[in-house]
């Protein structure tokens, strides 16, 4: 099994054609009594077509504002996003998004939250409810096709979203905590499956985690952040990890044993830095 | 005469239907005057009289019954408008004090600081109350006036002491003489009353049309004006029982005794001949330039007001 | 159980009210207790009773003279409601997506709303004539102001997670109309609705009230100038009764159209 | 720069309708090519014309005429207003509360709600005479049921689990209302304020209109009466900008009060 | 150190004073359409008094049905709920609810959030936010006072809550997966202060969460529930591992990698089947 690098690399390095590159990001939130708070600043990130990117970093270091900024929710204080080399205005249509917090329409069963991006696209309704359906069981949801999220549970509901992004097929995938509330077990099928769609089609992934492992088995790079505010990333690491692979499994291999260890250390001592900063008033 | 009108499909508007004061209509209505004359006429009723003028001005109704003074005030604005026949030759207004306080106001000049309830500013009763001060020594700006409307509420108004005196019309004045509740100051109900107000005639409801409509429908203005004076010529010979029994039970006010009363108090008020004499325009004329500064500016023609062809037509061929 | 139990009190507090009615104008307060005179509570000179209201409504129905008169009122009533609420929504969708829209026309529309409509009848009645489109339009007037603030309103409700994900999911403005706003305005939209049957009715009415030839307020305001109040309280009694079965079907459309909801007690 | 944009645009369209109306009320479309006759295509009869009813609103300022007028209008608007909405929303929050009390008296709260007002104003000026208050119940019955019925619904619109863990929290009743079901109430109440500001100026002249003995209805029926339609428009202008700026004062208690929510755009 | 003891336990053999007693819960839920659905059935847990409950179980298997059944907020169709010995009817007012959903009052700034749970109990407005602003220190948001809570990221939010929640120092703890949103340090750091909190006066806790880990860290006793649907506990294991604990260091303990491994088999194999039993169409 090909050994791990476990060199820092430095952005800008990839060499595949850019799905994302942002460069120079600056975020300064504005509060309506004009008080200034600055999330990240002069982040460079680029992910190359077909790349998997995890983003591990602190609570409220700017991992979702980073994502906003590439879906084109929100417009960079300073910076640029550029999307297949394109610089980015309004809305990214190339990006299928997962949200953190809950953004199912709750007034839409399962499987018509999960058909409705179908829909817009086009796609006839009855095709496009067979393959929701079809989706919805592959997150494990057949038998709630027909609930409304306020009558699932939380990891229902986050699966629901799963498979509503998905669906699209969408050239970049954000994902912001996908398997946060699921147990154990059904992220590794998430997981595994997720594997397995992106093996099938290279899609460039950015993927956020607070689970160190999830990321090392599932990412080609691994990208951590620093503490807020202001935060910028600290560091980077190739993981060289054989691909197609059994996430349960590559657990069990020394080399993603070392890996881990280098990026925790690493990890921890910002953490404990973050918490200390947070602490002490601004 | 066996000429069809040019119009026999008309719009007819009116200010509150059930009131005594257009009684000519209601009975010219129920007695299929309108039909026997071949017109097909529909009632359209106006929450005022100043409504359904001006749904004639903006062309929606072909004739209204109204106030003769409409005629001078739009004369006034340049608007054409022709009464054809007389319907009341009384305006029917009398001022009435509260009786617990008729001690203090025995007479008009007496009304100074008075608060005196009208059917609306603005409205003939209280331009009545105007010139009845005004001959007394007395200005508007003296007492205050109180918009009170003409039905229920203004008996309302005046049972709770809320004014001191009021100008209105039937049936508000007769419910509230056969409760006992006022004195009268002043009738112009009756031809004496008239004569001591005005010193004669002073007309009240009139049919009035645009001048251009009768110039274009002459035989349909002429069928009118026939229903209209067949309508005076019933009121001058029925008893007010006989007015009671044509009229729409809804009108009895529920109380039959009361309306008796009324009819036979408004009876004098409509108009024996349909024709106004020159004296009556002149005293509604010289009521009205009395406190309107646009009046009293402009020249007003009073020939013009009314065209007394179609009725000498009408009382030749009705008998 | 529940549904009688219900009904039995909606009963109960329209035979109190009735009751007192009742008793307020038929019985008299004997001389001295309150004032030098015996009166009634209610005078029935004023407020009629309950009985002849009753008597004359059914006189009315079973005569039949009325149906006509109600059916120009319903009719005016729903053209009014109909026309009011799709323009209000209309507009409302349309200046909730058009900021500067709004805000340009903003002091204008807060002008309109409130102007007495009463005083803009004869105007209603230049243009539309004086059929029933004078007054359709007057309810108009009131429906489409209350339907247009809360649909706006409603439309900048829409949570804005819900709003950026639908947008991420590739939604055209037209399908945000669809999928995202109407659905998540349509609570507003019915709180406002339910306002509005009443002032539709109400437009209608003072409308005919004002000028007309038929219909339920021409048949008020013919039995307000003559003292019947028993007929104005009977039209009334009509109206009331009328507006409760519009109204219910404007509830049954809108728990058709909200099954989504959670509902108060979400379990057996 | 956005401000002065917003400015000039609003005040673009008030000079558009002006121009509109001048226009319309001066200039006669020549015969022959829409009718027989030259006529007006706004009729000045009806319509009036811009520089009159600017000169006569200056008057009555300048002469001081108007104050006392409006001063009246204003306290009436201003009472039904206060009254109007303090009991909505006391009774919106209390219907919210009771389900029970709010299944009985549904459809009384509605037929009340379809009740003519004009019809109604006889009977208040029994009851409450012909000062303000009579005009004050008549603002108050229309906005009272518009703030009811936004508050109601409000009310209910509290989201189950900020609910949930409210009371968990140990909250009563008491502060239940105070902390959850009033801030969240708000931006309905406030969606309705909007609409009943214009429904309170609209009851007072109503009323004013229907009898009274000052304020700007009385001062617009009686222009009206003798067809002085330059008096009517000008009162209904004067009244038009006074809305404006009750509206303003609303906006501003709003702004202050909703400070917690997201802004469109969060970021600068 | 002591030794864990392994084998499974029954319901009802602790001996300390119970602080929560379900017994025979059935909890059915039922649609507008009257179509029904059992999330859990004939589920006995008891919690003593001062005891630290985990409760792990795959997804959507009802352990947020159960705190809410616990904390009042549902009435199970069949079955009892008894709180310190008396039958609960309505509210539960000895617990506190961290709820998984969010629950913050949008309208109040974190501090204010925080505060509010004194205050409603009558404390002086003044002390209440000052205490408030102890919390937000102690969970590493002093500098977010004043922020609102759409001004925060998803794991400071839930932060709030959980200060939100210690600060009214209830008898009895409901926290639903209250570190879901968070980074590896910073659960340890917010595990360790819960730790001490309930080390300084025991309450009752049921904590559910997906990190057996954590939850082997945290608890004196894990209770496992099977997939549902009418799901039910379907194994217990008391943790015998010595107290004060600190969490990064235990997890090094050899008694502690044994009983995860036989927890963790006994909870795959739930898993698995769960996820069977949702594909095929109920
Ligand atoms: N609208 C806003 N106004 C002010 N500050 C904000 C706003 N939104 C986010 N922030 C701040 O920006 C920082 C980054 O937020 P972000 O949501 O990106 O964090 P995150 O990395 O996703 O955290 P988590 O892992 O907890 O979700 C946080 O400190 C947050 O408080
Ligand atoms: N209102 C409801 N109507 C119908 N079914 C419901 C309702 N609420 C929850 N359920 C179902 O009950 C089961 C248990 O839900 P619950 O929220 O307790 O799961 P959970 O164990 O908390 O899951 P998670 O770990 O995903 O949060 C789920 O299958 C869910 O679909
Ligand atoms: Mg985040
Ligand atoms: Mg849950």
């Amino acid at each position: 099994m090909g050994g791990a690098s476990v060199a820092p690399l430095h952005a800008g390095e990839a060499r595949h054609s850019r799905a994302v590159a942002l460069s120079g990001i600056r975020i300064t939130f504005t509060g309506r009594g004009g008080e200034q708070f600055t999330a990240v600043e002069g982040v460079d990130l680029h992910v190359a077509d077909g790349e998997f990117v995890a983003i591990v970093g602190p609570t409220g270091c700017g991992k979702s504002t980073l994502l906003n900024a590439t879906a084109g929710l929100l417009v960079p204080s300073a910076g640029t996003v550029a999307i297949f080399g394109e610089p980015l205005s309004g809305l990214n249509r190339r990006a299928g998004y997962l949200f953190q917090a809950e953004a199912l329409f709750p007034w839409k069963s399962a499987v018509d939250n999960v058909a409705i991006g179908l829909e817009v696209a086009g796609t006839d309704p009855g095709e496009a409810r067979a393959r929701a359906r079809d989706w919805l069981g592959r997150v494990g949801l057949s038998a709630f096709a027909e609930r409304y999220p306020h009558q699932l549970s939380g990891g229902q509901r986050k699966r629901v979203g799963l498979a509503q992004v998905l669906i699209r097929d969408p050239k970049i995938l954000l994902m912001d905590e996908p398997f946060g509330p699921l147990d154990a077990q059904t992220r590794q099928i998430m997981g595994n499956m997720l594997l397995d769609l992106w093996n099938a089609e290279r899609k460039a992934v950015m993927f956020v985690t607070h689970d160190l492992e999830e990321a090392i088995a599932l990412a080609d790079r691994v990208v951590i952040m620093g503490a807020g505010p202001a935060s910028r990333i600290i560091g980077e690491w190739r993981i060289g990890l054989p691909r197609p692979r059994d996430i349960s499994e590559i657990r069990m291999e020394p080399a993603f044993h070392a890996l881990h260890r280098e990026i925790w250390s690493a990890l921890r001592d910002e953490v404990v830095k973050g918490y200390r900063q947070a602490e002490e008033p601004a | 005469t066996a000429q069809t009108a040019e119009k026999p499909k008309l719009t007819l508007g009116v200010g509150g239907k059930p009131l005594l004061y257009y009684l000519p209509l209601t009975i010219a209505e129920r007695n299929g005057y309108f039909k026997e004359q071949g017109l097909d006429v529909t009632i359209n009723d106006f929450g005022g009289g100043a409504k359904s003028l001006q749904a004639l001005i903006g062309g929606s109704i072909d004739v209204v019954t109204g106030a003769y003074e409409h005629t001078i005030r739009m004369q006034a604005k340049g608007q054409d408008i022709v009464s054809v026949i007389e319907l009341g030759r009384y305006p029917g207004i009398v001022l009435v004090v509260a009786k617990d306080k008729a001690e203090k106001y025995k007479a008009i000049k007496d009304l100074k600081g008075a608060k005196i309830g009208v059917t609306a500013p603005g409205s003939s009763t209280n331009f009545f109350v105007n010139f009845l001060l005004a001959k007394n020594g007395l200005s508007p700006e003296d007492v205050a006036f109180v918009g009170v409307g003409g039905g229920a509420s203004a008996v309302a108004q005046m049972k709770r002491g809320e004014i001191d005196a009021m100008s209105n019309l039937d049936p508000v004045i007769t419910k509230l003489q056969s409760d006992g509740d006022v004195v009268v100051l002043a009738d112009s109900r009756t031809v004496e009353g008239n004569e001591k107000i005005f010193g004669g005639q002073n007309p009240a409801a009139v049919l009035y049309m645009k001048t251009d409509f009768v110039k274009e429908n002459p035989i349909t203005t002429q069928k009118l004006t026939n229903a209209f004076y067949k309508a005076l010529q019933w009121l001058k010979t029925a008893t007010p029982e006989d007015v009671a029994k044509v009229v729409p039970e809804e009108y009895l006010l529920g109380d039959r005794t009361l309306y008796i009363a009324a009819v036979t108090a408004s009876k004098p008020t409509y108009s024996l001949t349909g024709i106004i004499p020159e004296s009556g325009m002149k005293n509604a004329l010289g009521m009205l330039v009395e406190f309107d500064p646009e009046l009293k500016a402009a020249k007003i023609d009073l020939a013009k007001t009314f065209d007394g062809s179609f009725v000498k037509k009408a009382a030749e061929t009705i008998k | 159980m529940k549904r009688a139990r219900l009904l039995f009190l909606q009963v109960l507090v329209a035979v109190v009210l009735i009751a007192v009615w009742h008793f307020g104008s038929t019985v008299k307060v004997p001389a001295g207790i309150v004032s030098q005179k015996a009166f009634y509570p209610l005078d029935p000179f004023f407020f009629s009773t309950p009985l002849a209201v009753f008597q004359r409504t059914w006189r009315d129905f079973y005569t039949g003279v009325i149906w006509y008169h109600l059916g120009i009122t319903l009719l005016e009533t729903a053209l009014a409601f109909v026309i009011g609420a799709a323009g209000g929504v209309l507009v409302g969708f349309w200046f909730a997506r058009k900021q500067m829209l709004a805000a340009v026309f903003d002091p204008y529309v807060k002008m309109a709303n409130a102007l007495p409509r009463v005083v803009l009848a004869p105007i209603f009645a230049l243009w539309l004539g004086l059929g029933i489109w004078s007054k359709v339009a007057l309810g108009v007037t009131l429906v489409f102001f209350i339907v247009f603030f809360n649909v706006y309103q409603g439309v900048k409700e829409v949570s804005p997670t819900v709003l950026a994900n639908a947008r991420m999911l590739g939604m055209s403005e037209r399908h945000l109309m669809r999928h995202v706003y109407w659905p998540s305005a349509l609570t507003w939209m019915f709180s406002s609705l339910h306002t509005a049957v009443g002032f539709a009715l109400v437009g209608a009415v003072v409308g005919e009230y004002l000028g007309s030839a038929a219909g339920l307020g021409y048949r008020i305001h013919q039995a307000e100038g003559v003292f019947d109040v028993t007929g104005v309280f009977s039209g009334m009694l009509v109206l009331a009764v009328f507006v409760i079965l519009i109204d219910a079907v404007v509830t049954a459309v809108e728990n058709r159209l909200t099954v989504w909801r959670p509902t108060a007690a979400g379990q057996s």
